[in-house]
């Protein structure tokens, strides 16, 4: 169902992007890339949002559907914001003519890519469920905080570095009309497709915590065996 | 709860008196990587008086990772975790304790290094009160976040590669901030490093307190 | 009698294997229990799930009348664990690993240095770092650390292993002298002629379980539960040809 | 390269990324769903 209006979406969406919406006065036709390049940061920090709650959830109730919610989210957002990186390097190749500008969205969304890395390292690291749950809780909890702190700090410090003799093309282009409309019709296909790949993904968490249960029976089973044997 | 800090810190810097891991490899090795830094960028072009700033934090941050792994080492041995967990400690004493002792070890490991950097790079320190102002809520930060995500990886197999991955990005912010407020001081217009300064001294509150806050969660069951 | 440990069914995990499949245990306050079985059998879990350091992941776990599948780390100020690596800190010395120990378990400095007394870790050997001993000495530093804390229950890991005849008589008596001031003992033992000789009452362990070949979920016996006089747990009664000398049970 | 070509490479590197991720997750979803019984299955 939510797999079909993601589908129908992004047909719509290509549609509008390439086709209906007019070529910026400033930029060209490189702001159509930002119909992409933007929901695709938009879903990445949702989904960190939803990690944060999650874990914030998980210390306070301590079930295994949070641990799974917020574990689901940060992988999803760790593939967005790799997508955001891409895209943005692209733009910035179209637009600036350098794929990496010390920018501060692109640098601070790239700590946030690192800081996703290694949640996903830590959870693939930890042996047992419950430390899994409780050690991710804590760096997903502190996700949120350390994305303020980076953003802040990377905007503040290109600010205070007011390079004048560089071009700068900012992404606050003007927008409106039809360009408006795609651009929030680009972020909603983006949150359904989110809210679909967390249904999936939870699912996936959740099939992987009852085949480790089965194994565990087994083990059980075998153990108690060994007793009689 | 500051009595558990106390006991725990002094437990460290007493390890660290007797084995002298800090002074004699980590102190040497941030030496080393001054170093190192002075032959990739050649002193003679004029980089590094500009990078010094930045290598000076770049170095104390490296070392920072090391001091950290070894702090977690020493509680990561065999039965010293159970032992640990069964004391009445607090958790937040704890915290603070580990956070104290790498503190300290880190403020002796920059005073050194910043005689390194007089000497070899030849720096003119200038603007003490902003550099001590940013250097104490630089380490206070480090070693919060520090004693934070290195009891993360305690008990894990993989945690020398851990520590690392989940510390740096987090303490990118320090290293930003810090560069610029000392780039400021040595500029001599400290008026434009103090805010840096500020900076500081939020994130090493924040980490401080979110240390106090999770600790108990993560030495619950680790 | 009150009762001080009290298992039933349980279930402890470590890294995806099951070490303890199924383990009832009554342990009543002033006994003194060996757990004896083959390596692997779980009896080092046992001791360290006690200690609320393993989480139960099912069945019923009380230690001290504490819940432990919810309040585990009420239990660990209150129990004593001898495991069989000391737990101590290798650089530094005897007399600061006792302190450091000490203290951060709220124990007066003057119980610290008594109980270093008793072991003998006086003089030249309280400044000696730990990491010069003997796997003997470095047991005589974990005993006094577990003496001076006064636990309520004591969890003794293989307590035998590693010391001079002399430490083991030393270590029977602090085990005989906790049982009469009112502690529980749980020991686990290879040692059988010295916890016969400590009038232990023996559980078997084996595969995880307890009561050997009939299994947990048959031995459930709803009598044994409460034995008022304490001196015979449901283990006990539920296969004596499982025990080792069925007539040495009973509590000092 | 002309601008068309900058905006079709950045939608297709987005496209193959997040499809390719769907098709992954998805195939792991269905290796797992085979492993567990249909009844085990209800998690809503």
């Amino acid at each position: 169902m939510l797999g079909v209006i993601v589908l129908a979406g992004t047909a719509v969406t290509l549609w509008l992007s390439f086709v209906a919406t007019p070529a910026d006065a400033v930029q060209g036709e490189a702001v159509r890339l930002l119909y992409v390049h933007v929901p695709s940061v938009t879903v990445a920090y949702v989904a960190c949002g939803i990690t944060f709650v999650a874990s914030g959830m998980w210390l306070w109730k301590r079930t295994e559907w949070w641990d799974l919610v917020g574990s689901s989210a940060a992988e999803i957002a760790s593939v967005f914001t790799a997508v955001t990186l891409l895209s943005g390097m692209v733009w910035g190749q179209a637009t600036w003519g350098t794929a990496w500008e010390w920018d501060p969205r692109l640098t601070s969304t790239l700590f946030l890519f690192l800081l996703l890395v290694g949640y996903q390292a830590l959870r693939a690291a930890s042996p047992d469920r419950s430390s899994r749950a409780r050690r991710s809780a804590v760096v997903g909890l502190l996700l949120v905080p350390n994305i303020v702190i980076v953003n802040r700090s990377v905007q503040w410090w290109r600010s205070l570095h007011q390079d004048a003799t560089l071009f700068r093309t900012d992404l606050d282009f003007r927008i409106e009309g039809l360009m408006l409309f795609t651009w929030v019709f680009a972020t909603a296909v983006g949150l359904v497709l989110l809210a679909w790949l967390l249904m999936h993904r939870f699912r996936i968490g959740w099939l992987a915590n009852r085949v480790e249960e089965r194994r565990l029976g087994d083990a059980l089973t075998a153990r108690r065996a060994e007793a009689t044997s | 709860m500051l009595r558990d800090a106390v006991l725990v810190a002094g437990k460290d810097l007493r390890l660290e008196v007797r084995t002298r891991v800090g002074l004699g490899q980590v102190l040497p090795f941030a030496v080393l990587v001054l170093v190192l830094f002075g032959f990739a960028l050649d002193p003679d072009r004029g980089i590094l008086d500009a990078a010094t700033p930045g290598l000076f934090w770049v170095t104390v941050l490296f070392s920072a990772v090391l001091a950290v792994q070894r702090a977690f080492a020493v509680e990561s041995a065999e039965g010293v975790r159970d032992a640990l967990r069964l004391t009445s400690l607090a958790p937040g004493g704890v915290f603070l304790g580990k956070a104290a002792a790498i503190a300290v070890q880190l403020l002796v490991l920059e005073v050194a290094l910043g005689v390194g950097v007089v000497v070899l790079y030849g720096a003119d320190p200038a603007g003490w009160a902003l550099l001590v102002g940013t250097a104490v809520p630089a380490t206070a930060g480090i070693a919060a976040a520090g004693s934070l995500y290195g009891v993360l990886a305690v008990g894990l197999r993989v945690r020398e590669t851990l520590v690392p991955l989940l510390l740096l990005p987090v303490l990118a912010p320090v290293l930003l901030a810090s560069t610029r407020a000392f780039e400021a001081a040595l500029d001599g217009s400290p008026a434009d490093g103090w805010p840096w300064a500020g900076l500081l001294a939020l994130f090493a509150v924040v980490y401080l307190g979110c240390g106090i806050g999770l600790y108990g969660t993560l030495l619950e069951e680790s | 009698m009150a009762s001080v440990i009290h298992f039933r069914d349980v279930v402890a995990v470590l890294g995806g294997f099951p070490a303890l499949a199924g383990v009832d245990l009554d342990v009543d306050a002033g006994e003194l229990v060996a757990l004896a079985g083959p390596n692997g059998a779980g009896k080092t879990t046992v001791l360290r799930v006690c200690a609320g350091l393993v989480p139960v992941v099912s069945g019923t776990a009380e230690v001290l009348g504490f819940n432990l599948t919810s309040q585990g780390r009420q239990v660990r100020s209150r129990v004593g664990l001898l495991g069989p690596s000391g737990g101590l800190y290798e650089d530094l010395t005897v007399a600061d690993n006792l302190r450091f120990f000490g203290r951060a378990s709220g124990v007066d400095d003057v119980d610290t240095t008594a109980a270093a007394r008793r072991f003998g870790l006086t003089g030249r050997l309280s400044t000696t770092r730990v990491a010069q001993l003997s796997t003997g000495q470095r047991r005589r530093v974990a005993l006094a650390a577990l003496v001076a804390r006064r636990a309520e229950l004591w969890l003794l890991d293989e307590p035998h292993a590693g010391l001079d005849a002399a430490g083991r008589d030393l270590l029977d008596e602090v085990i005989v002298g906790a049982c009469a001031a009112g502690a529980t003992v749980v020991l686990a033992s290879h040692e059988l002629d010295r916890t016969e000789a400590l009038r232990c009452r023996h559980v078997n362990l084996a595969g995880g379980t307890t009561g050997g070949a009939t299994g947990p979920s048959q031995a459930r016996d709803p009598d044994g539960e409460r034995d008022p006089e304490g001196e015979r747990g449901p283990e006990s009664e539920r296969g004596p040809d499982q025990e080792r000398g069925p007539g040495v049970h009973g509590a000092a | 390269m002309s601008p068309w070509g900058y905006v079709v490479l950045g939608w297709a590197i987005t496209l193959v990324v997040v499809v390719g991720y769907v098709v992954i997750t998805m195939q792991r979803g269905r290796a797992l769903s085979r492993q567990v019984p249909a009844e085990e299955q209800r998690w809503m």
